[in-house]
């Protein structure tokens, strides 16, 4: 054995020594709860609302842990035309005992329905109960952070970058609105509305919602403002739109793009393909005439009047590039989505029955958003949409997500950390109302 | 029969059942557990002799390192683990008996001649000082040769347990 | 079976009942002293093995005669399954076969199937995959740094390791959302660009791991007990190691400075400065030392990358399902344990045809063999813990 | 009054049962306090925080809650095991350990059981220990736990003459193996100015061998023989085994400050809490060699204890004679 010469034992000694009376790394869990980023993955969360049942994410899914059931129904056709079938979500449950957590399906979704939340303590004693259905999967979501802004020498996902330049825009335009309105004492809201319409006609597929902006309510002009800057509140942008606001985007008659899909056909396509490619190559076509038309018509109100929910989108925004998500501001948003169903048609504003999400799914071509597109920076939408949809859902009614109160007191009382409880009473709060809602017999449809 | 008396016969009672125990024991690990009883009970007549520091080396010695070597030899080689009994042949049986036999005749004619009916009075304790005094003044001389005659036995053993 | 070995005379050692572990006694009757061999199952549940490897030995007394690994109890079949999922789906599989090494494991897929579609990846991702596959390095390493002392006995290094991993690991979560299974990579780039500040952190950890890793010097590296429980034990020579197909830290501590970073760069691993440690005896003292050298290395490699993000995208556009090409690939990557390479045979369809691991632990793993025979079998485990093998990786 | 509580106390019926309460107090009370400074302290020197939930403040009667753990856990005896042997090996093991603390003097006049051969009443009782562990090792029936077993008894017989060896050493230059007479010959610096230092570092090192403790725990290394003897063991037995080694770690340290430190003698006042006080700090270091240090491989741990300590003791034995002797004073 050699020789122990005893230096590198007394250093080691030191070591150990000096170690001692530093400050120790544990962190004390149960009592101190981890600050989780903002890409966290702790449990996928869905806002059932965005879903169309397009199954994508249960096909990528590597271990198939994603069950969906759904059923066609037929809608009532609006004014004359076909009827159409449609996909409603019966059940959403992703068993999490086999979830490898890998977030293939929240990268693939596009309708941004699934988002990370960081929520880690789902534990169970069966793991049969590691199966979680759509009201947990639901619940998860208002805990759902803001995205991280992306590093400097990053290049925006483009429906965050049309987005912001859209809100800019507006932004813009809203502020010059303003000073005209302050300089005309009547405010016209016409101007306004016009003003928004040929920036948000610039912008594209996802963002292309905002183009929808009525003047009904005042909120755009300050809401912007204060959005302006922010450039993740494109995310919240473009959240909204593909939630919300969808329904508000320009209606267009289905219908089959009789050339594209006989070519379809003739290159050897099954039936049922060729005609949903071409059903989406007339829709694009059609929805671009739309468009140029609404642009062409600025003066005009849009056809679609419901947007509201996404004109208080921005203001959730400045909140979500801050801190936690859930500040006031996103609790603003029902409230001014309150105001819009006055002047809406009732079809498409009315987005908490499954008929008002469908059209928006019929009538997107899913292929127009890059795959590559960042899913968590839609991660600001949940906060946003969800109230926004839930308070859709609840109607016209004044009904709006909020903290719970009372779960917000007692949650911090028991020594939880502002976020969680936070997260916690919204969904406490949201869990009341929907079922004061189902009491109510779903006034809305 | 005053207290010592008694509890010396405690302790030969133990000790006697413990050296029968320690060769009727089908467990080789057993007997030598058993050993260690035995053992603890010559300590203990030792301690009433008023020889404590007797007493306690032979704990020391033969319960520490003996017993321990001895138990160790056997986990070593072949101690039926668990409660598996190694019974012996027949033949090591009686070579144990005529051994054994032939001690206890050896030390009962040794001692038997050597003090008979002879009482022999408690002479009080022993001071460790004392003891050091007559080892190492009175009985230097026999203390080396035994001293000398272990090294040789250590230094035998080690050359034949060497192979190289 | 135990009165079987009891009419054969006796066993060294029993089992209860003869039930779970095997024994196999044989006599050595051309010994002076009547000495048993005994065969003693080492794993496939033992803390030494971390994780399901067996190691069956053959000792005399504590020597190892022989010992065989006995492989294959976690295999979970990484290339058949591969054989049925689409590219990014291989890429969220492969952080999993070596589970403290994922952005190395899913760079080598996504290298793979670049090299067979003929994919220009932008600069920036590029970049970024350097730093991430770096800091990957780092935290396996740290790994093994704390986890031998461990099996040495010293305790204490995991714990620090771990302090050092969580930091980084911080990072790491920032920026990926995971832990341990990244899944960061995709074909053609990354899943998404890194957060602000993600840049400076790494910046600022730099200088706070060199000063960690001080304190192993001190405590492991320099501790006498340490270097007489590893000087000298399991030398694996360069020729051997060659020949077993050993690489990585074991290999440059064998003296071989065989690098696929050095030898045959890919990313950007050619533009920046760093240097190949290698040890001289390649005993278990060597291979913890060349451990730590890498990381040394590592962290010199993420100071340059930090500094040598450019802007710009970290993704090409890609059809939403990508086929790679008909015909094969084959992409080395030296991954934090050694050698990895992926061959991918491809026949234009969403999946691969074929789709080969080589992974380094298990060809490290086979010159087990080698370096136990005539060691003690308190060596085993320190010459099993300086293998630095992750038995997912072995398995596959 | 005050002579007739102290006549009270002169009677050996009253008194020896208050002795062998303030022994047992002493015995559960300081291997819980050791027990509960490894935690902490290993904990601390590992960049943790230990335990801090049981007993509100940082975890202090996280001990009593771990007895309270395995008093309810299952006792498992494995089928092939020896029953008694089993049974038994844990009572074998702690009651020396128990009873060591018996004869260490605690201050001047206090000294539970005096005997003039105290020191090797203290030795003997510790190794006695180690039948306990074979006991254990053996009777298991299990191959790491018979291994663990061997190598403890190895380990003990090699570790023991070094132990014995520094004692003696001590034994002679206070030409007494009283323990109490070795304290009062100290000073309150005790023995380790001089030669008798090497005893010192010879004794701890012993011990340390002795306790099985790191970088000595090759017996029970976990990443070997999974736990060495203690492998089967569950529960209550378990939690003796955990005691002894806890009870082990104060005593030798006792032991270790008697002999070379100095005892209950202070530079202040003299009292049992200088005692106390050395016995902790022994303790630390003990702890703190676990936190640091890995383990010596058997064969290392032998050639250390032949080659180097015993001719060390032997050296120092020959040096503090002759010193002795000639009356050259240290």
């Amino acid at each position: 054995m050699p020789a122990l010469k005893g230096v590198g034992l007394l250093k080691g000694l030191g070591v150990t020594l000096k170690t001692m009376t530093r400050p120790a790394a544990t962190r004390q869990y149960p009592h101190v709860k981890p600050d989780l980023p903002a890409r966290s993955r702790g449990v996928i969360a869905l806002i059932e609302e965005n879903c169309t049942v397009c199954m994508l994410c249960a096909r990528e899914c590597p271990d198939w842990c994603i069950y969906i059931d759904s059923h066609k129904e037929q809608v009532a056709p609006k004014e004359g035309g076909r009827a159409r079938t449609r996909n409603l979500l019966d059940r959403f449950a992703i068993d999490f005992a086999l979830c490898m957590y890998c977030g293939i399906c929240v990268e693939v979704c596009p309708f941004d329905a699934l988002h990370w939340s960081p929520e880690f303590e789902y534990a169970e004693h069966q793991i049969e109960k590691l199966t979680h259905e759509m009201d947990t999967l639901r619940t998860w979501a208002y805990s759902v952070p803001a995205p991280d802004p992306l590093e400097e020498g990053a290049i925006e996902p483009k429906e965050i970058e049309s987005a912001r330049k859209a809100r800019e825009a507006v932004a813009a335009k809203a502020a010059a609105a303003a000073e005209q309105a302050r300089a005309a004492a009547p405010p016209v809201p016409a101007p306004a509305a016009a003003a928004t319409q040929p920036a948000a006609a610039t912008t594209t597929g996802a963002a292309a919602g905002t183009a929808t902006t009525t003047p009904t309510a005042a909120a755009p002009t300050p809401v912007a403002g204060d959005a302006a800057p922010a450039a993740s509140a494109g995310a919240a942008g473009a959240g909204t739109t593909t939630a919300a606001a969808r329904p508000a985007d320009v209606e267009v008659e289905p219908g089959i793009d009789q050339a594209t899909y006989d070519r379809l056909l003739a290159a050897g396509e099954s039936d049922r393909t060729a005609r949903a490619k071409a059903k989406a190559a007339y829709m694009r076509r059609a929805k671009a005439e739309a468009r140029a038309a609404q642009a062409a018509g600025a003066t005009e109100p849009a056809p679609a009047p419901a947007a509201p929910a996404e004109a208080a989108a921005p203001t959730q925004v400045p909140a979500g590039e801050g801190a936690p998500a859930a500040e006031p501001a996103s609790v603003e948003t029902p409230a001014a989505a309150t105001a819009a169903p006055e002047t809406a048609p009732p079809a498409p504003s009315a987005v908490g029955t499954p008929e008002g999400a469908e059209p928006a799914a019929d009538a997107r071509d899913p292929d127009a958003r890059s795959p590559e597109g960042d899913p968590t920076a839609s991660g600001t939408a949940a906060e946003v949409v969800a109230p926004g949809a839930a308070a859709a859902q609840a109607d016209a009614e004044h009904l709006e997500i909020e903290v719970d109160q009372e779960t917000y007191d007692r949650l911090i009382e028991a020594g939880e950390p502002e976020r969680t409880a936070r997260a916690k009473a919204k969904a406490a709060y949201a869990r009341k109302l929907r079922a004061a809602q189902r009491d109510g017999g779903g006034a809305g449809s | 029969m005053n207290g010592q008396e008694v509890a010396f016969l405690i302790l030969a009672v133990i000790g006697g059942l413990a050296g029968l125990l320690v060769v009727t024991s089908r467990n080789v690990v057993h007997a030598a557990l058993y050993l260690v009883v035995a053992l603890a009970s010559v300590a203990g007549v030792y301690l009433l002799l008023a020889a404590p520091f007797v007493a306690f080396v032979q704990v020391i010695i033969y319960v520490g390192a003996i017993v321990v070597l001895i138990l160790f030899g056997i986990m070593l080689t072949r101690a039926p683990v668990g409660r598996r009994v190694l019974d012996n042949t027949l033949r090591a049986r009686v070579g144990a008996f005529v051994v054994g036999a032939g001690v206890f005749i050896m030390f009962t004619v040794f001692l038997g001649g050597a003090f008979g009916d002879e009482r022999i009075e408690n002479q009080g304790a022993t001071a460790t000082e004392a003891l050091g005094e007559s080892l190492f003044r009175n009985y230097v001389l026999p203390f080396e040769a035994v001293s000398v005659l272990l090294l040789a036995a250590l230094i035998g053993a080690i050359v034949l347990a060497r192979r190289d | 079976m135990a009165t079987e070995l009891g009419q054969q005379g006796g066993a060294a050692f029993q089992a209860a009942d003869g039930t779970g572990v095997g024994i196999i006694v044989r006599d050595k009757a051309d010994r002076e002293l009547h000495t048993q061999d005994m065969t003693l199952n080492v794993g496939p549940q033992h803390p030494a093995t971390h994780g399901v490897l067996r190691v069956l030995v053959t000792l005399d007394g504590e020597m190892i005669e022989d010992a065989q690994p006995v492989i294959g109890y976690m295999h979970r079949s990484f290339e058949k399954l591969a054989e049925y999922r689409d590219y990014r789906q291989i890429i969220a599989l492969v952080n999993r076969h070596d589970w403290v090494s994922s952005i190395c494991n899913e760079l080598g897929v996504a290298l793979v199937v670049e090299r067979q579609m003929d994919l220009e990846v932008p600069e920036r991702a590029t970049w970024i995959r350097m730093l991430m596959a770096e800091w990957t390095r780092v935290l396996n390493h740290l790994m093994f740094v704390g986890s031998y002392p461990l099996e040495l006995g010293a305790i204490t290094p995991m714990f620090y390791a771990f302090r050092e991993r969580e930091e980084i690991q911080a990072l790491m979560e920032w920026i990926t959302g995971g832990r341990l299974h990244l899944t960061y990579c995709r074909v053609g780039g990354l899943k998404q660009d890194l957060p602000r500040g993600a840049i400076q952190m790494s910046r600022d950890l730099v200088p706070r791991m060199r000063e960690r890793l001080k304190e192993y010097e001190d405590l492991v590296l320099g501790n006498e007990i340490f270097a007489a429980r590893t000087k000298g034990i399991g030398v694996l020579p360069a020729d051997v190691a060659c020949s077993y197909g050993v690489s990585g830290a074991l290999l440059q501590a064998a003296g071989v400075p065989e690098d696929s970073r050095k030898t045959e760069p890919y990313l950007f691993y050619d533009q920046v400065e760093f240097d190949v440690p290698t040890g001289r005896n390649g005993d278990s003292y060597d291979r913890y030392a060349t451990l730590l050298a890498r990381i040394r290395e590592s962290l010199r490699i993420i100071e340059q990358v930090n500094e040598r993000i450019p802007p710009g995208p970290v993704n090409v556009k890609l059809p939403k399902v990508v086929r790679a090409p008909q015909g094969h690939a084959y992409v080395r990557t030296e991954a934090p344990l050694g050698q990895l390479s992926y061959y991918m045979v491809s026949h234009n369809e969403k999946t691969p045809w074929r789709f080969k691991m080589r992974t380094p632990s298990f060809n490290n793993v086979s010159s087990l063999p080698y370096l136990l025979k005539g060691t003690l079998l308190p060596d085993m485990i320190a010459v099993m813990g300086s293998m630095f093998f992750i038995v997912g990786d072995i398995d596959r | 009054m005050i002579d007739a509580a102290r006549d009270l106390l002169d009677n050996y019926w009253v008194l020896m049962p208050v002795k062998v309460l303030a022994v047992l107090a002493i015995f559960l009370t300081f291997p819980l306090v050791v027990g509960y400074m490894e935690h902490k302290v290993m904990a601390h020197m590992q960049a943790r925080l230990g335990p801090m939930e049981a007993g509100r403040f940082h975890g202090v009667l996280q001990l009593v809650a771990d007895g309270i753990k395995f008093v309810q856990k299952e006792s498992i005896i494995p089928k092939a095991a020896d029953k008694w042997v089993f049974a038994l090996a844990p009572a074998v093991a702690l009651i020396p350990a128990i009873l060591v603390f018996g004869f260490i003097p605690y201050g001047p006049d206090l000294v539970p059981i005096r005997s003039d051969v105290g020191l090797f009443v203290t030795l003997a009782l510790s190794s006695v220990s180690v039948i306990g562990v074979l006991m254990a090792a053996w009777s298991s029936a299990n191959k790491y736990s018979l291994m663990g077993g061997i190598r403890a008894a190895a380990q003990l017989i090699a570790y023991e003459l070094p132990l014995v060896l520094a004692a003696a050493a001590v034994a002679m230059q206070a030409g007494s193996a009283d323990l109490a007479v070795i304290v009062e010959r100290q000073g309150w610096w005790g023995y380790i100015v001089g030669p008798l230092v090497i005893g010192f570092f010879v004794y701890g090192t012993a011990a340390l061998a002795e306790l099985t403790r790191p970088p000595f725990d090759m017996p029970v290394a976990d990443s070997e023989l999974v736990f060495g003897h203690l492998t089967e063991y569950t529960g209550l037995r378990f939690a003796f085994f955990l005691l002894t080694e806890y009870a082990g770690i104060v005593s030798q340290s006792a032991i270790a400050a008697t002999l070379f430190l100095g005892g209950w003698k202070g530079p202040f006042l003299d009292g049992p809490w200088w005692l106390a006080a050395k016995v902790l700090a022994l303790s630390f270091v003990v702890i703190w060699a676990r936190s640091t240090y890995p383990r010596l491989r058997e064969d290392q741990l032998q050639s250390f204890a032949w080659l180097r300590l015993v001719p060390v003791s032997l050296a120092l034995l020959l040096v503090v004679g002759f010193l002795k002797v000639y009356e050259v004073g240290i």
